[in-house]
């Protein structure tokens, strides 16, 4: 069966979704609008849950924070699924190259073993980190409200996973596939006394029940101190000290987060300008959170780059004070 | 540390994604795991050692990305062409779009339902390898509901029916079977979700759905539904996979979670049945091309599959769900009996509907030879005479609804389909109602959770069903009319009879063929309609 | 049975008690072997209304489509209630008949099972 | 482990990409039966059902990597074993 020419010709009775023509107008609309707005169920629910009866299967309470419309929160990177998938596809398809590049040259099995040691020391832990920003992104992808925010933290949990099984696959190939590593830097994580105080603020997070109070913990202030200070800060100084290598497979770690990072600017922007209200709890939260991270990350800090460790941190404490006040906040500039 | 001297060794499948994948927990000391994961044990489900958990497909995120990835490009390269070439008006006609607004307005509400569920799970189980299992079949389902958005997208903007579909599924009083089917699972807790969804719905169930279905759209020349339709199920397989392993994993874990999944595995075969009873009107009665017929469909897909798969669990001390005898014996009645009820509450529907043409009653004939003649052909000949006179048959009473399915009690007793069946059951003094002994069983054993169902009917009543801007103590209020419009249909357009509906009208105008292959007619000079 | 939540005292929203229908109360009815009507219907009554008033008035609205609905001979009509026999006082009201909120009423006729001979 | 003979399938869509891998399927299946559906082809066997890479890439005559399948996999019924060489559907009860 064939289409004759004429039925090119019928014009659409509307342009999009009724939903979506309220909030845009009735025009053409782009798949990530037509695929975020508004498809979270909002009334006439059945049943209380088992797991929280005193609210509602989808509820505005599981925050402290107030929004007259959450899907405000919009992702800039415009991420549906398929683009999504198909973005991280195509950067894995370069990492996965780096990587091959990494095995085949040995680029980090052949660094003297004090380096190597280095980076199962001061990175390879870091997985476990990862697992606990994936947790922490499920928790909100499963009890915030709206999808505009939850589906790009639904990415942001795989995401995570990803970015803590690249991290293993740092251990590999430094091991030589043998995931003694891995091993090793599991020790680190559960026991040595640097790592301790990080694991405590981990867990921390992960027993917090506010989902905006999470996103904001995790990603505005945990992941800018711990992305700085070890992909940036201590992966200079491992270059200086040992050549590039590494750097070549830590780049997909650092641009996701360059990437990750406007969203976060996106979802925290309009919740503090929304009101007066809103602004204060963020700044608690940030306050709370910043304090506790940085002196988390006060033993490790020194123990991965020496003496330099607390100017560093303070360095990063800096820009993460400049990057609250852009977002609308204060910087209380909180003491090492 | 090793030396660099021997080359690195080469991983294998399940080698590489245990090393990337199952020691990134650990033991919290600084909280405690009750803290932490504190909705695992409330359900009265032992586990022991979450490290037994197998990992059928093995997948770290950057074989997900690679293939999922190119799933995506394939997908939408097809949606884009389909759009480009008007594919819309390739379909076998214009009762086949109808189809298309119960999936639209019904089942992209239970993708997002099931991505929300999963990510709940894929955060509280505290096993990595189960997590890591939960948290991409959450992001899949999201995957579902965004390319059925973006395939059906296109037919919104010729079609009406189709454009409230979030605000449908919230309020419309059909489609609170699905909301609630899957509104149960994700209030229940996070094993007995996994459960209902992995394996009892989507294990035993859904290839019903996409299988006989999809094929069928395929048949009936929608090849952008076709493309989600299977594209969706190679993740459901991946999925169906994760439900069988947790049934085991469950089983084998402690004997004393043998009887609460047998427990969940009966309450969710027969909700998941239930729900599927609009899977056999549409496969019956809405494909203008037909595949295979809803009873030959159970029959395969549940009677032998399904059988194949109890058969394998019989070793951990699991039977047949129950109630399952009375799902076969009503596998020749159920298609007919939601069809006579849609068709005579049309007025009160998001979508037309129609009597099956002679051509089509013949081809259920020989598909129900023991239960269409008797029972269904005298129904539809007699309402078919009543539209010749003019006289149309309508039921202008709202139904009584089942309290745990909520559809209308519209099945009849297993072995006399001459008598609907009626249960009825008390609480707190209250009286309950239910199609059937499946879903009192249900209420039965959690009646504190099933009082809160909210059934359109006695919310219509309770004068919960009008918008907003309307007044109700105004002399002209139809509380019907403000009931529909507050669910988002189009009173007098988007449902009624089939014949002169909007959609009828302008399939024949735009594409010259008859909008019922079955029963053309020509209405060739009718004007092209906008609206009401 | 009951059911097991995370918090004890677990215990959902009644969501169709009687104070909800506005002085109403809701009541079923199903006419057996007349299957032309898919489902019972579902109908909110005032309590006070008679019996008779919901034979002569309600019913011919819901039903009277049916050819067989004006060949009725309500003295020979039997009734249950709740799935127990039943003898409506057609002067008493609704809920002097003990006929409470929700309650499912059946309505048989005898001599008169549906079209076709198939209770349609 | 004894093997039962109870049903089990794997269904892929019927296209351009699957016909080696149906071809393969078959081949190495004596028991396997294919039946043709608009756009998707199922095949059951009794008890069991194996995939192997290599048979794929004879017919290929390229490397296949077994999870390519998921590209084109429309569902399955049995237990799943995968490795690098086999993709198994199985029940294992007799």
């Amino acid at each position: 069966m064939t289409v004759e020419i004429r039925v090119q010709a019928v014009k659409p009775l509307r342009n999009t979704f009724g939903h979506i023509a309220r909030r845009f107008g009735d025009k053409a609309a782009s798949r990530y609008q037509e695929g975020t707005y508004d498809i979270q169920s909002e009334v006439n629910h059945h049943y209380k849950p088992l797991w929280d009866q005193e609210r509602d299967l989808y509820d505005k309470r599981r925050t402290a924070v107030e929004m007259r419309d959450w899907y405000a929160l919009k992702d800039p990177r415009q991420y549906y699924y398929g683009s999504w998938t198909i973005a991280r596809a195509k950067q894995q398809d370069a990492v996965d190259r780096q990587m091959e590049f990494a095995e085949k040259r040995e680029l980090l099995r052949s660094l003297p073993e004090a380096a190597r040691k280095a980076i199962v020391f001061a990175l390879v832990p870091l997985r476990h980190f990862e697992w606990g920003a994936n947790t922490n992104m499920c928790m909100v992808s499963a009890y915030g409200w709206g999808t505009a925010v939850t589906q790009a933290a639904s990415m942001a949990t795989m995401d995570r996973l990803g970015m803590a099984q690249h991290i293993s696959r740092l251990g590999l190939l430094v091991d030589g596939n043998l995931g003694d590593s891995l091993v090793q830097a599991k020790n680190y994580w559960t026991d040595h006394s640097d790592w301790q105080p990080l694991r405590r603020e981990v867990e921390n997070l992960m027993a917090c029940r506010d989902w905006f109070e999470v996103i904001l913990a995790q990603t505005l202030i945990a992941d800018s101190l711990v992305y700085a200070l070890f992909f940036n800060h201590f992966d200079s100084k491992f270059s200086a000290e040992n050549g590039p290598g590494l750097s070549t497979v830590l780049d997909f770690l650092t641009r996701w987060h360059d990437e990750s990072n406007k969203w976060v600017d996106a979802v925290v922007k309009p919740v503090v300008a929304e009101s007066e209200s809103n602004r204060a709890q963020l700044q608690a939260w940030a306050d709370h959170w910043r304090t506790a991270f940085l002196s988390a990350l006060s033993p490790i800090a020194q123990g991965i780059m020496g003496p330099i460790g607390r100017d560093t941190l303070a360095e990063i404490n800096t820009k993460l004070g400049t990057r609250l006040v852009k977002l609308g906040l204060q910087d209380h500039g909180v003491a090492l | 540390m090793t030396t660099s001297k021997a080359p690195a060794k080469k991983l294998s499948l399940k080698e590489n994604y245990a090393l990337l994948t199952r020691d990134l927990g650990w033991k919290p000391s600084y909280q405690t795991e009750d803290t932490l994961f504190p909705a695992v044990k409330f359900e009265g489900i032992k586990i022991h050692d979450w490290d037994k958990w197998e990992d059928p497909f093995r997948l770290t995120m950057d074989a997900y990305w690679k293939y999922q990835g190119e799933k995506e490009r394939k997908l939408y390269a097809i949606i884009d062409a389909f759009q480009q070439n008007n594919g819309q008006f390739n379909v076998s006609d214009a009762r086949y779009l109808q189809a298309l607004k119960l999936f639209i307005n019904g089942v992209i509400g239970l993708e997002y339902s099931a991505h929300r569920g999963f990510n709940i799970v894929g955060r509280e189980f505290p096993g990595v390898g189960t997590r890591i299992a939960a948290q991409m079949q959450a992001i899949d389902e999201l995957r579902h509901a965004q390319t059925q958005i973006h395939a059906l997208s296109h037919y919104n903007k010729y079609f009406a029916g189709m454009a409230e579909f979030p605000h449908q599924f919230d309020r419309a009083w059909y489609l609170s079977i699905p909301k609630s089917f899957f509104e149960d699972a994700i209030t229940s807790g996070p094993f007995e979700y996994i459960i209902a969804i992995c394996f009892s719905f989507e294990y035993v169930l859904t290839n019903l759905v996409f299988m006989p279905w999809m094929s069928g759209a395929a048949y009936n020349g929608d090849m952008s539904t076709v493309s989600f339709g299977f594209s969706a199920q190679s993740d459901e397989a991946r999925h169906m996979t994760l439900g069988i392993e947790v049934i085991k994993f469950l089983l084998e874990q402690d004997p004393a979670n043998v009887p609460i999944v047998q427990g969940w595995i009966d309450k969710w075969f027969w909700r998941g049945y239930r729900l599927l009873t609009l899977i056999a009107a549409m496969m019956d009665y809405m494909l203008p091309k037909r595949v295979m017929s809803w009873s030959e469909a159970w029959d395969i897909y549940f009677e032998q599959n399904g059988g194949a798969l109890f058969a394998d669990l019989a070793r951990y001390g699991i039977r047949m769900p129950k109630h399952w005898e009375v799902t076969v014996k009503e596998k020749g009645h159920v298609s007919h009996q939601l069809w006579s009820t849609f068709y005579q509450f049309r007025h009160a529907a998001g979508f037309p509907v129609w009597l099956p043409t002679p051509e089509e009653m013949d081809w259920m004939s020989l598909k129900y030879p023991d239960t269409f003649d008797k029972y269904y052909r005298p129904r539809y000949e007699h309402w078919a005479e009543l539209e010749r006179q003019g006289k149309p048959f309508v039921n202008a009473t709202l139904p009584q609804l089942c309290q745990t399915c909520q559809w209308p009690l519209l099945f009849t007793e297993a072995d006399d389909p001459t008598e609907i069946c009626y249960r009825e059951g008390s609480y707190l003094g209250e009286k309950f109602h239910f199609c059937s002994d499946g879903c009192k069983d249900i209420f039965s054993k959690e009646p504190e959770k099933f009082v809160h169902a909210h059934l359109p009917v006695h919310q219509i009543y309770q004068g919960n069903y009008f918008n907003a801007d309307v007044n109700p103590t105004a002399p002209d209020f139809n509380p019907l009319v403000e009931a529909l419009k507050y669910m988002g249909i189009n009173p007098g357009v988007d449902g009624g009879d089939f014949a002169g509906h909007i959609d009828a009208v302008n399939w024949e105008l735009w594409t010259k063929r008859p909008a019922n292959m079955h029963a053309p007619t020509t209405t060739d000079t009718a004007p092209e309609r906008k609206s009401a | 049975m009951s059911v097991n939540a995370i918090r004890p005292g677990y215990h959902g929203d009644m969501k169709d008690t009687v104070d909800k229908f506005h002085g109403n109360q809701l009541i079923n009815i199903g006419w057996d072997k007349h299957l032309m009507y898919a489902t019972p219907v579902c109908i909110p009554v005032p309590p006070q209304m008679p019996f008779g008033a919901l034979l002569q008035q309600v019913l011919p609205t819901i039903y009277g489509q049916h050819p067989d609905f004006e060949k009725i001979d309500w003295s020979v009509a039997i009734w249950s209630l709740g799935g127990e026999p039943f003898t409506p006082a057609l002067d008493k009201s609704i809920a002097d008949n003990g006929i409470t909120h929700k309650a499912s009423m059946r309505l048989r006729t005898p001599g008169l099972d549906g079209l076709a001979g198939v209770g349609f | 482990m004894s093997h039962s003979t109870q049903p089990v399938f794997i269904a892929l869509q019927a296209n351009n990409d699957t016909m080696p891998i149906v071809e393969a399927i078959l081949a190495d299946n004596p028991l396997a039966i294919a039946h043709e559906y608009p756009a998707m082809v199922k095949i059951d066997a009794p008890g069991r059902l194996v995939v192997k890479r290599e048979s794929v890439e004879e017919r290929l005559g390229r490397e296949f990597d077994l999870r390519e399948l998921q590209v084109n996999l429309i569902s399955l019924s049995g237990s799943l074993d995968e490795t690098e060489d086999e993709f198994i559907l199985q029940w294992n009860a007799a």
